[in-house]
């Protein structure tokens, strides 16, 4: 019986995908006239062309490299990220706020005690702990010129606690998480408040923007992205340390 | 000689996401999984996303892996 | 205008203070969320409705905008009404993760219904999808955590199909904006248009509580906690009815006129929206949990909305947002007094629930006046919704007459079963029975305070006539309601 | 077979091989999974619709890459997908938590399990 179900289940799966796949493949190969799927980017004013001519204020600006423009981030990815839609990277911040304390909440109570590792993982610890802090404090910094930027880097940050935790250390406390995370997270919000005072619009570049290609421009998104950075490692860390046991201070709040 | 690069490595990331489908050991569809991950990652780079690469390698394929693992032992023990 | 922001950046920072408040977070929530209630209606009455507003000082389609409308506001203002409410019926919540998410789950509802950009949109309704699930998971039983993890699920499936939707959006227009997509949506292949317009269905049914994709509902309100209950009611489904207005017929109209672009698709629609009504009254009309039959019965209201809204002509689409506020008050009546009379009695079935009616006569005539106000009954809220329902069908094409004789007949099956609940409440006697607990003054006082605004409405609808005129208008004239505030040079 | 086809048919068929994962499996490990990989094809989707033959990476290095704008792939999506794959985390480690909790109330990773308190596992 159960297993007509599921063999039931399985054949219905497989003939709604294959009613999806052809009616997504009539669409890519579809002539009737207007923008179809497939064409390439025929549509005039494409967001994306502003973007990188970095002309959003003024359609007849120019800027040169070292030069100044109205967003001086060199990569442009970074840009569009941390300037045009900050409003949605700081919401992101909040997703994961909102989940990884969905998961503090919900997980059983009874945690592990941190267990003693090799002792090869315990001396080479610091060692690999200040790499990864190296390579994560390199990538925020530099998010606006190079690859990279506030998640990656809180990533990585994470993962020099993860590492402590598997060799039998807890680095951090959670109250310190705690800490970090709420002061990272009000210091994004207040910045944003600060641009409505200071430009009259939230979410706002306020700083002088400084000259494409320089570490010190770019105006606010390496600041944004430090902040970014930190909060996203402490929430991450917090992950792994509710998987073991942890201080006593964070539970009876 | 990029093309043929690209193909393989999709067909591999396809192999690998319908094996973390019908293997019934988790612990392996876990770690398959993380292999999809890490050639999407490689796949970005092919399409001149390396930010998108960054992140996929050090958040898609390193700490959703490491969650999952963690939350299998837990499961498990 | 630009302090709207306000409106999503106070409950945020709130959310984050809430980590340390210990025993002041309740208070602060309360705080915030009347300042966020008397905000709204001062915007509501600033008279500089309609407004487009900047995000970071890119002008839009560029940058993230906020499009405030009457209509748009006056969402706002049911939602952080309904938002007070549910604070007030909580029941000895102490801990900062309960307050932390609600205020995230405040500031995301209001943000998905302000915002004018579908990106936003989407990060929004992932925001509101995580805090709901963290809050109906709140108790950890068994129940609680069966719902959370089905609805986490289903709604990121949703979300994929809605984020593939905008993707493909992207690729065609090349813009994310909502009113330049709905000024360049007849430049598409007519069949592309269609496959964005089904991924774009499909991603917002789950929380629209459509037929086949609402088999999570009578479990996540049976999973949560009464204030739950109000704020899944009052703040999701009352967004949920926005993105129909502005996803459906804002985005997707011929020349913005409120009638959607594809008719086959309206008509699907309309069907399903119709065997939701139908599905869920007679799944109520068996169900003895009483959580259960008003969470169908939200299901039903549900697809009454919507077959409203599809319909598309003036008098049906006025009925739908009697429909809303009625729909709105009623339930909300209905899950606070339900929360208390669960507590009473210490049992979900309302056969348990003999005589409370008695104890309590107010409570128990406040339960009556939402149910009649459900099922229609004239001199109630929902009368006129109804009426506008079934003068727009008439109006409308031929086979909206099966929808008239469905909205009829499921008006009958409401009818008896509340009426079988209001005598259990009232004329069973159960005279050797004792309560587990008194039911709370507040409470019944605001359940009270929404039956006379139910009664108000109904006999004299001309009180938000005007307010629902207009947002009608918005609908019907998308084109200089909407686009032309957010492009005013084009 | 140019690059594009071959970016759109993989990270097509990611996301049907997902889609007919989160149908069909029951183990809820196994349902959060196949939503990663929907995920992934997703990501993959959205890079691969800004995606220019013989494109240039949108980080400008020297005055010589300005020259290259016009040539530059799309980077808005490539900002919607760092963005997506923030929210994926967060969807995975919330239902992970849920599932650790599913497993201690319901005793199983089944989906199928019922909710109704009708069978006390560990009370």
């Amino acid at each position: 019986m159960k297993n007509d179900k599921t063999l039931l289940m399985n054949i219905l799966a497989i003939v709604f995908l294959a009613l999806l796949a052809y009616f997504i493949y009539a669409v890519a190969t579809s002539s009737d006239v207007g923008i179809n799927l497939m064409d390439d980017n025929v549509v005039e004013n494409r967001v994306a062309d502003r973007y990188l001519n970095k002309n959003v204020l003024d359609e007849n600006s120019q800027y040169e490299w070292g030069g100044k423009a109205e967003d001086s981030a060199a990569n442009i990815v970074t840009a569009v990220l941390a300037d045009y839609r900050l409003f949605d990277t700081s919401l992101e911040v909040i997703v994961l706020f909102v989940t990884v304390m969905g998961f503090g909440l919900v997980l059983p109570d009874e945690r592990r005690k941190i267990k003693e590792s090799t002792q090869l993982l315990f001396n080479w610890l610091p060692i690999l702990m200040t790499f990864m802090l190296l390579v994560g404090g390199y990538m925020f910094i530099n998010g606006h010129l190079s690859p990279g930027g506030g998640f990656p880097a809180g990533a990585i940050i994470s993962t020099a606690i993860l590492v402590g935790i598997l060799a039998g250390k807890q680095t951090v406390s959670h109250h310190t998480l705690k800490i970090v995370e709420a002061v990272a997270g009000i210091s994004i919000f207040s910045l944003a408040t600060l641009g409505f005072i200071l430009k009259g619009s939230f979410f706002i570049n306020f700083l002088e923007g400084g000259n494409i290609g320089d570490v010190f421009s770019a105006g606010l998104i390496p600041i944004l992205y430090t902040l970014v950075a930190f909060k996203v490692s402490a929430e991450l860390s917090g992950v792994y340390l509710e998987f073991y046991k942890g201080g006593e201070e964070h539970d009876h709040a | 000689m990029m093309i043929l690069l690209a193909s393989v490595l999709s067909i591999l990331m396809i192999v690998a996401a319908v094996w973390v489908l019908i293997t019934p050991n988790i612990l392996k569809a876990i770690i398959v999984f993380a292999i999809v991950s890490l050639v999407a990652s490689v796949l970005f780079i092919f399409m001149h996303a390396p930010d998108v690469a960054i992140t996929e390698a050090s958040i898609g394929a390193g700490i959703t892996s490491a969650i999952f693992i963690l939350s299998y032992k837990r499961i498990s023990e | 205008m630009n302090s709207s922001l306000f409106l999503i950046i106070i409950p945020l920072m709130g959310a984050f203070i809430a980590l340390f408040a210990k025993k002041a977070n309740r208070l602060m929530a309360i705080v915030i969320t009347l300042f966020m209630e008397i905000f709204s209606i001062i915007i509501y009455l600033s008279g500089k409705l309609p407004v487009s507003v900047e995000i970071g000082g890119w002008q839009p389609p560029y940058g993230i905008n906020f499009v405030l409308t009457p209509l748009s506001v006056g969402f706002i203002i049911l939602i952080n009404l309904a938002a007070i409410i549910s604070l007030f019926i909580i029941r000895g919540e102490k801990s900062y993760q309960f307050y932390s998410t609600y205020l995230v789950l405040l500031a995301a509802s209001n943000g998905i219904v302000l915002t004018g950009d579908i990106f936003n949109f989407y990060i929004f309704s992932e925001l509101t999808a995580f805090g709901i699930t963290a809050l109906i998971a709140y108790p950890k039983d068994r129940k609680s955590t069966g719902a959370a993890i089905k609805y986490l699920i289903l709604a990121s499936t949703a979300a994929a199909f809605l984020l593939i939707g905008i993707g493909i959006v992207y690729k065609t227009l090349g813009t994310l904006n909502i009113a330049d997509i709905a000024s360049k949506i007849s430049l598409l292949d007519p069949l592309t248009l269609e496959l964005i317009i089904i991924l774009m269905l499909t991603g917002i049914f789950v929380e629209l509580e459509l037929f086949p994709f609402n088999m999570w509902v009578p479990k996540a309100y049976l999973g949560g906690t009464a204030s739950v209950n109000v704020m899944l009611h009052g703040m999701l489904g009352t967004a949920g009815a926005y993105t129909i207005t502005r996803i459906l017929l804002t985005m997707f109209t011929v020349d913005g006129s409120g009638l959607l672009v594809n008719v086959n698709i309206a008509n699907s629609v309309i069907v399903i929206a119709l065997l939701t009504i139908l599905v869920s009254e007679i799944a109520a009309f068996n169900e003895k949990k009483i959580k259960k039959v008003l969470a169908f019965s939200s299901m039903g209201q549900m697809g009454l909305i919507i077959f409203g809204f599809m319909i598309g002509n003036e008098q049906a689409i006025v009925g739908a947002f009697y429909l809303v506020v009625a729909n709105f008050v009623a339930k909300t009546i209905l899950f606070v007094l339900t929360g208390e009379f669960i507590a009473m009695s210490g049992s979900g079935n309302w056969e348990d629930m003999k005589g409370i009616g008695r104890k309590h006569p107010v409570a128990g005539l406040a339960f009556v006046i939402g149910s009649l106000s459900l099922m229609g009954v004239p001199f109630f809220a929902g009368f006129w919704g109804k009426l506008g329902l079934i003068q727009g069908a008439i109006n409308g094409s031929a086979f909206m007459v099966v929808g008239i004789v469905i909205v009829l007949i499921t008006a009958i099956i409401e009818g008896i079963y509340f009426l079988k609940i209001a005598h259990t409440l009232f004329l069973e006697k159960d005279s050797d029975r004792e309560y587990l607990s008194k039911a709370r003054v507040h409470s019944i006082v605001i359940a009270a305070i929404l039956a006379l605004a139910i009664i108000a409405i109904g006999v004299k609808p001309g009180l938000i006539e005007s307010n629902i005129n207009s947002a009608t208008d918005e609908i019907l004239n998308s084109t200089s309601n909407y686009i032309d505030i957010v492009f005013p040079r084009r | 077979m140019t690059m594009l086809n071959i970016f759109l048919l993989s990270s097509t068929s990611l996301i049907f091989i997902g889609l007919y994962g989160v149908l069909t499996r029951k183990n809820i490990v196994k349902i959060l999974l196949s939503l990663n990989i929907i995920e992934t094809g997703i990501n993959l989707l959205l890079v691969a619709f800004g995606y220019v033959e013989n494109g240039e990476v949108p980080i400008l290095t020297s005055s010589e890459s300005l020259k290259n704008i016009v040539n530059m792939v799309d980077p808005v999506p490539q900002a919607l997908v760092l963005t997506s794959i923030v929210i994926g985390l967060g969807t995975t480690a919330f239902a992970l938590g849920l599932t650790i909790r599913y497993y201690k109330t319901h005793g199983t990773l089944s989906i199928d399990a019922s909710d109704e308190e009708e069978v006390m596992l560990n009370e």
